[in-house]
């Protein structure tokens, strides 16, 4: 199993020069080059001689590269042109309300949308089955902005049940140690503001989960499906078991091999799902700055954000291979 | 394998019939097609230690009914008509905790491929207690030293250390060693063994085939051996069912059946089979066509469309009537309306042949 | 309104109070009676919708409006503007004196103010700000930093070759600083009521190295000074600034030297989406917000919001790139001044204040607001006519002419508050009358900025909302010769010495009256030479919940919250 | 006689409806649609996308009035849009134009976007797929390594970053959204044709010593095809809606006068109070027609994909 593990890693690495590369070169492709990206069409040609000096940019294309790079695996992406402030800490700062937020939404995701895709399958046919497939249909024909404009109008305007933007209510100081809001709220034992922080997650989370909502009933049904018609499963009602032992350790354990992949493939989607959801629920995360960022043009956040939120992804799915690995012995061997 | 290595004459036979099986027929009705009758009256019975084989291209309906014994058919879309009883029990339409109860003890059942029969995400381990602890209500570790011994006695070296392997990691053999051990961990009074063979290299076949025959002499199991090998056949069963469309078109003791085949379809089975005793370069005669090329029995002999000997009253619009299965000689049932004929022999082989 | 300055404060230094308790007065009649009598109950917070974060907090840095918001709460300048007006007023000066000249000002400084650090405001105090500002180096001199300083006074003490206003600052006494200049101008005193004035704590600039800017141009860093420590003498006092979530929180100054504040604390949340904002008022998480969208006047009235519709002091033209900016690829055709007057016979003012301007707004017939000092009625105008305009690029030979139309977008100001929607009407006006419009959309800051003011556009959307009841502060600002003798780029760098000398002489002119007359003549001048379409005035407006009272709307967006009080 | 009772039996054979059916990827191809006719879904699919292209291809004809024309704009008033009347079935959107009328020249936008990006992605998918699966070794290895950096990049922060790149107009936005399909299509008809590699018939051909090309072009990739079909069938839906998603973000195409779904649901969200319509509207035909490639990319996928031939 280590070796396992070690392997993949290791097999990240070309993953995340490749990624590095790209942006690279991608800051580089973009008009006017990095000094005019950094210092905006206005900038003199001192600024940008200096600015060039500075950052190398007047040395061989791929000693520059190695000095990003090198920049880049201390964290280092420059700083904001909109905040002055380093991309990192940005980042750092605001990613947590990012993680909370996506995890909300896939805990949401699976937790509907695994039993209901197998009560689906099992009442194969049914006016539940067509319900959850049609729904299921919607949920990723549904613009997502739109489908969070809907969300908020309704639950948090006209109904006023659940809050619809921000992380917290502002009125509640609440002291933030790891900006994990929620875990901030019970590490200090400050109560109401965790679960405040928690019903803002509510409706950016389900907003962001409906997508992976959609797809987890869709593969989860279809698994099932498969599965029942498996002959293991015969052979298991051949042996008399009773029902559930045969759900249980025969026809779900292995109905959600397939299920497993796209719980991870859905998770890093959803880094660029909170793009627009973030936007539209004003939640400050990670995706609101990159939206920030592309009309201030601020192109060192949206190069730092773009790279970080890439590994992150890239890490996600490693983590999704390994379970894969512990949930298929098959995997684990080879 | 040939008609050459034969079972001792007199094998144990229980008075009692262990399954009786009678007019049995299933129907599949899909949603937006026309419904199929897969099987078609099926009756036939299996005493205590006999073991009798179900004979039949793919297709013909042997492993539906197989099936349909076990009551592993699906819910939704088939109906099941005729009565099946286990020990006088009757399994049509009897609840479903009653057949999971009697499944697994009772009755048992072995599968043909025995790879995707068995479950890759669990040990061999779990798969084989698990049924221990269903039936025999067990403790974990009981069933693990049962199990063990179970794999050592369907010939699994090395028992301990393949309860905690999975099945990918056996060889194919040892698979459908394991899925015998399952079968007969809490010793059935029924097996049905639908292809045990089919999947496996020749060499493991007849291992397994020894093995099957072993376990029903000295447990005195009844043994439904579901095949479309004739060797497997003459190494195995007392008595054959041939079945054709849904339908038993030829029952026999095996002699009777290897020796004088009356149906036109058994003749052709056993013509395909290459003989050791054939003189060399006698040709095989193969059937004409497939299974496919059936006509429903409503419209005249199933068969009729591939058969030599078929004649215009094989119709049912000629001949008015169904053809139906008869009574053909002791011990012998025939549905044909022109069967093979052989030059009378001697009274003696006939009175011979089955006994009074 | 025609006062000498001398008059003004004598007279406002007593009326100041007055204003005040008027102002919450009026709007106890705003908030429907309902809450009347808790108007000016104290305490409780109040939670604002901004647009955006402030840039930075250092009054001296700062040119945008939402960080005016919150540097008028916490800083105060020598000069104020009156509640709900737009002269100004004194603050922290009780009153001054100026010379014949009109080159040295004297004033008279309030006692007992103290900054927020418990330092002493005084003398001393006023002219260490004055010389900070002068004595700028390096990045603080970039334009996007001191912006206001260099408009108003021109260059710094390392810069001789940029003509200065600012000659320097005595504090005679504890109670006095004496601020001269090297020539009048119309700006100041006037200025002295903007935001980048404030006077700020010299121990505060000092211990958080206030002038020490790093970055680059355009991506400037600010000290510790400007994110973490602005230290004024305002009614409230400066808590914290949270960026991950855009929460500015300032609260109560206890010790503040008029009447104290009645809010315990305001948190200023930026969102940065309209439609956001108004949500969030409705779903009651914020208490008001600025900047409500036309469409939604009605409709937040009708919930029982209080709409603070503000006079409208702002100007919304169609700026003409007609000059001839070096390799701007500019249009020669717009030098022809009957293809300018096409475009301005072209564009349906009224239709557009209709349809899309909120109640109030106003169609412009010359480049600043009616109210203010210089407002000439008889300009020479351009109805809406799409024939005359087809007429005029007939005769100039430009039929078809393509114009390249800049507008922004992800933006809302106060005299636009619909970007998108009014560059669609105009530029269908403008193909309707012959035109051939080829877009061009970039976001607000910086791109589209850049681009307008560097003369990218043949013709663009831009717009300007006065910082103080003076003409040059519009007309000045748009028309005024540069350095090397021309008009801004924006406006293709024409040059009209008759415009130029006009603005000058109405500028250096001391006598009011007469100044106002010199102005006149200069907007007479200008839309004769037709330098751009002045389209509309338009009233922005805020909104607040119902049991938030004593919010005086500003013309010039300067509200002041220190007389907000909130009911439960 | 004989002959006689044969024909008869071969009758009654057909009339059973049991005819042998022949092998190969023809039969495959047919049965599929025949399949595919006697799915309901499929046909709802289908009858979507053709309702959408027929109305995008004919707009001109289909759409009552010019969809620029600002005609109701002196009636509109900040906060009072005029709702449906005489010649205007849906209405006026905010500055008086037919709302109908945007709504199908819309569609053509919106659908070109669609289809464009799909192609374009699918073809160079396609390439760079066909390269690798052709050639295997270690042009496989580099080639997927590179399709693995770009998927490790979420598709919507890809076509974020190229649109920035490319500046805002509507090709650069076809090409981001383009590119965000291409690892999925190389990836996929890779896979498909590193299966069919193993298979027998590709085995035999080689035995027999076919050129390498021709097994590749001639058998290989035919039969890879239809995976790739399915998926564009679906990548079409996910690019309108990325789109849609794309010019909410303000990197659509900048003549926003020109009608797009996605920028109308963008720009009528200011007017959700006002008047909801301008919002739902487009959100139904984007919806609609995401749902109909849907619909028909998945019954598609069943029809061609032998596991679901139960």
């Amino acid at each position: 199993m280590l070796r396992f593990i070690v392997r993949r890693l290791l097999q990240l690495v070309p993953i995340l020069l490749g990624l590095s590369v790209l942006l690279f070169a991608w800051l580089r492709a973009l008009p006017g080059g990095p000094a005019q990206a950094a210092l905006g069409e206005r900038a003199t040609p001192e600024a940008i001689a200096r600015y060039n000096e500075l950052f190398g940019l007047d040395q061989p294309i791929w000693v520059q590269y190695l000095r990003f790079l090198g920049r880049a695996v201390q964290l280092d992406f420059g700083t904001s042109a909109r905040t002055g402030r380093a991309v990192t800490t940005e980042f750092l700062e605001r990613m947590p309300g990012t993680v909370e937020l996506t995890v909300f939404a896939m805990v949401f995701a699976v937790g509907v949308g695994i039993p209901l895709g197998y009560l689906a399958a099992r009442k194969h046919g049914s006016w539940l089955d067509s319900t959850a497939v049609v729904g299921s249909l919607l949920g990723v024909a549904i613009p997502v902005f739109f489908l969070a404009y809907l969300l908020r109008l309704l639950f948090a305007v006209e109904l006023g049940w659940l809050p619809g933007s921000g992380r917290q209510e502002v009125r509640i100081d609440a002291t933030h140690i790891t900006n994990f809001y929620v875990l901030d709220g019970l590490l200090t034992r400050e109560w109401d503001a965790a679960w405040d922080a928690f019903l803002h997650l509510v409706l950016p989370g389900i907003a962001l989960g409906t997508i992976p909502l959609a797809i987890i009933v869709r593969i989860t049904r279809a698994s099932v499906l498969d599965v029942v018609n498996e002959d293991y499963v015969r052979t298991a009602n051949a042996k008399g078991l009773a029902a559930d032992t045969v759900r249980r350790r025969h026809v779900v354990r292995n109905a959600l091999l397939p299920v497993s992949t796209t719980i991870g493939l859905q998770t890093g989607l959803l880094l660029s799902g909170a793009v627009l959801t973030e936007t539209v629920f004003a939640f400050g995360g990670v995706g609101s700055a990159i939206y920030d960022a592309i009309f201030a043009r601020d192109f060192a956040i949206l190069q730092g954000f773009i790279l970080m939120l890439a590994v992150v992804y890239v890490l996600v799915n490693l983590l999704v291979d390994i379970s894969y690995g512990l949930l298929d012995p098959r995997v684990r061997v080879r | 394998m040939s008609i050459e290595a034969m079972p001792p004459e007199d094998a144990v036979r229980g008075d009692v019939p262990v399954l009786e099986v009678e007019e049995l027929s299933v129907t599949f009705a899909r949603r937006g097609e026309q419904p199929t009758r897969a099987v078609d009256g099926v009756s036939f019975s299996v005493a205590a230690g006999e073991t009798v084989g179900l004979v039949g291209e793919s297709g013909c309906g042997k492993s539906v009914t197989s099936l349909a014994v076990m009551g592993l058919l699906p819910r939704r879309g088939v109906q099941v008509g005729g009565s099946v009883r286990l020990g006088g029990t009757e399994l049509i339409g009897a609840p479903d905790r009653t057949l999971r109860r009697l499944r697994g003890s009772e009755m048992a059942m072995v599968f043909q491929d025995p790879l995707s029969s068995l479950n890759p995400t669990v040990s061999i381990g779990t798969q084989v207690t698990e049924v221990l602890v269903e039936h025999r209500d067990m403790g974990k570790k009981e069933a693990v030293a049962e199990a063990a011994a179970l794999l050592d006695r369907v010939g699994i070296p090395d028992p301990t250390r393949r309860l905690k392997e999975y099945p990918h990691q056996l060889s194919g053999g040892m698979r459908q060693r394991a899925l015998i051990a399952m079968a007969l961990a809490c010793s059935p009074r029924l097996l049905i063994a639908d292809e045990p063979t089919t999947a496996l290299d020749v060499t493991i076949q007849a291992q397994i085939l020894e093995l099957l025959r072993e376990l029903v002499v000295d447990s005195g199991t009844a043994l439904v051996m579901i095949t479309h090998d004739l060797g497997v056949v003459a190494g195995l069963c007392d008595r054959v069912h041939v079945m054709y469309a849904g339908k038993i078109i030829e029952t026999a003791d095996r002699h009777d059946l290897f020796a004088r085949p009356r149906q036109p379809y058994t003749g052709g089975l056993l013509a395909s089979v290459p003989r050791l005793d054939a003189g060399r370069g006698v040709p095989l005669t193969p059937i004409r066509g497939s299974a496919r090329d059936a006509i429903p029995w409503a419209e005249g002999c199933a068969f009729a469309p591939r058969c030599d000997n078929a004649q215009d009253d094989c119709l049912t619009e000629v001949a008015g009537s169904t053809v139906p299965l008869e009574y053909d000689g002791p011990g012998r049932e025939l549905r044909c309306r022109h069967p093979l004929t052989y030059p009378a022999a001697p009274a003696g082989a006939t009175a011979s042949g089955a006994g009074r | 309104m025609q006062r000498r300055p001398q008059r003004v404060l004598a007279a406002s230094a007593a009326t100041l109070t007055a204003l005040t308790l008027a102002a919450c007065a009026s709007s106890d009649r705003d908030s429907g009676g309902g809450e009347g009598g808790e108007a000016a109950q104290s305490g409780g917070t109040m939670v604002f919708g901004a647009t955006s974060d402030p840039v930075m907090l250092d009054p001296a840095f700062a040119s945008d409006g939402e960080t005016f918001r919150v540097i008028r709460q916490v800083y105060e300048g020598l000069l104020t503007n009156e509640p709900g007006g737009t002269d100004p007023v004194p603050a922290l000066a009780e009153d001054y004196e100026v010379s014949e000249d009109g080159l040295e000002y004297t004033f008279n400084l309030r006692q007992g103010v103290k900054f927020h650090d418990g330092t002493d405001f005084n003398g001393e105090a006023v002219c260490f700000n004055f010389e900070r500002w002068y004595n700028f180096e390096g990045l603080a001199q970039s334009p996007s930093a001191s912006t206001y300083y260099q408009d108003v006074f021109g260059g710094f003490a390392n810069t001789p070759e940029t003509p200065n206003v600012y000659a320097g600052c005595e504090a005679s006494d504890e109670n006095t600083a004496v601020i001269r200049l090297n020539r009048v101008t119309s700006k100041f005193p006037a200025a002295l009521s903007l935001p980048a004035f404030s006077i700020a704590s010299p121990t505060a600039l000092q211990e958080y190295d206030a002038d020490n800017l790093s970055g680059s141009d355009d991506a400037l860093t600010y000290p510790e000074y400007a994110l973490e420590h602005p230290t004024g003498t305002g009614p409230f006092r400066f808590e914290s600034w949270d960026r991950g979530n855009g929460e500015v929180r300032i609260v109560r100054n206890e010790d503040y030297w008029g009447e104290p504040a009645l809010l315990d604390e305001i948190i200023f949340r930026s969102i940065a989406d309209g439609n956001t904002r108004r949500q969030e008022l409705q779903a009651g998480s914020i208490d008001g917000y600025d900047f409500v969208a036309p469409a939604d006047y009605q409709s937040l009235q009708g919930e029982g919001f209080q709409v603070l519709v503000r006079d409208p002091f702002n100007i919304l033209y169609l700026g003409i790139n007609g000059g001839n900016v070096p390799d701007s690829g500019a249009n020669p055709a717009l030098q022809d001044p009957r293809v300018r007057q096409a475009i301005a016979h072209a564009i349906d003012r009224q239709t557009i204040v209709n349809s899309l301007l909120p109640e109030g707004a106003e169609a412009a017939i010359e480049f600043m607001p009616p109210t203010v000092e210089g407002y000439a009625e008889d300009v020479t105008t351009y109805g809406y006519d799409p024939d005359r305009s087809r007429q005029l690029l007939q005769e100039a030979g430009a039929e078809g002419t393509t114009l390249r139309f800049f507008y922004p977008t992800e933006v809302s100001r106060p005299y636009l508050p619909d970007p998108a929607a009014m560059f669609q009407v105009i530029s269908q006006n403008l193909t309707d009358a012959g035109f051939t419009i080829e877009p061009t959309a970039l976001p607000w800051s910086p791109d589209y900025l850049n681009a307008v003011q560097a003369g990218g556009a043949d013709i663009h959307l831009l717009g300007w909302t006065g910082d103080y009841n003076d003409a040059y502060n519009f007309i000045g600002t748009f028309f005024a010769a540069k350095a090397d003798g021309l008009a801004k780029a924006e406006f293709g760098a024409f040059n009209a010495p008759e415009i130029f000398q006009a603005l000058a002489r109405a500028d250096a002119e001391p006598d009011p009256a007469a100044r106002t007359v010199l102005y006149q003549e200069a907007n007479r001048l200008i839309m004769d030479y037709l330098p751009g379409v002045p389209i509309s005035h338009s009233p922005p407006a805020l909104v607040v919940a119902e049991n938030v009272s004593g919010l005086e709307p500003s013309p010039l967006t300067a509200e002041v919250f220190s007389t907000v009080s909130i009911s439960e | 006689m004989g002959d006689v009772r044969r024909q008869r039996i071969d009758e009654l054979a057909a009339r059973a409806g049991r005819v042998p059916e022949g092998e190969g990827g023809v039969s495959l191809v047919r049965s599929a649609f025949r399949r595919l006719r006697r799915n309901p879904v499929a046909i709802l699919g289908a009858v979507i996308v053709v309702v959408f292209l027929v109305v995008a291809a004919f707009a001109p004809w289909l759409a009552p009035r010019d969809p620029l024309a600002q005609t109701l704009l002196s009636e509109v008033r900040p906060g009072a849009i005029p709702g449906p009347q005489e010649g205007f079935p849906l209405g006026a959107d905010q500055l008086g134009r037919d709302l109908l009328s945007r709504l199908v020249y819309g569609s053509r936008q919106s659908l070109l976007i669609g289809v464009v990006s799909t192609v374009l992605g699918a073809v160079v998918g396609m390439a760079v797929g066909v390269l690798a699966g052709a050639f295997g070794g270690w042009v496989d290895t580099v080639v997927m390594r590179f399709v693995d950096i770009l998927l490790s990049i979420p598709s919507l922060l890809m076509a974020i970053s190229i649109s920035v790149l490319l500046g805002q107009n509507q090709y650069a936005l076809m090409i981001a959204i383009a590119v965000t399909q291409v690892p999925v299509f190389a990836r996929l008809l890779r896979g498909s044709m590193l299966a069919q590699r193993g298979s027998d018939y590709v085995l035999a051909a080689r035995a027999l010593g076919v050129r390498h090309g021709r097994i590749v072009f001639g058998h290989v990739l035919p039969n890879s095809l239809s995976p790739v079909i399915v998926q564009a069938t679906l990548s079409l839906a996910t690019a309108i809606i990325e789109a849609a998603a794309l010019s909410f973000l303000g990197l659509g195409d900048p003549d926003i006068a020109r009608p797009e779904w996605g920028a109308m649901l963008a720009t009528a969200q200011a007017f959700l109070s006002v008047r909801p319509a301008l919002a739902v509207w487009p959100a139904l035909c984007i919806i609609v027609v995401a749902l109909g490639f849907t619909l028909l990319g998945e019954s598609l996928r069943e029809a061609l994909d032998p596991k679901f031939r139960r």
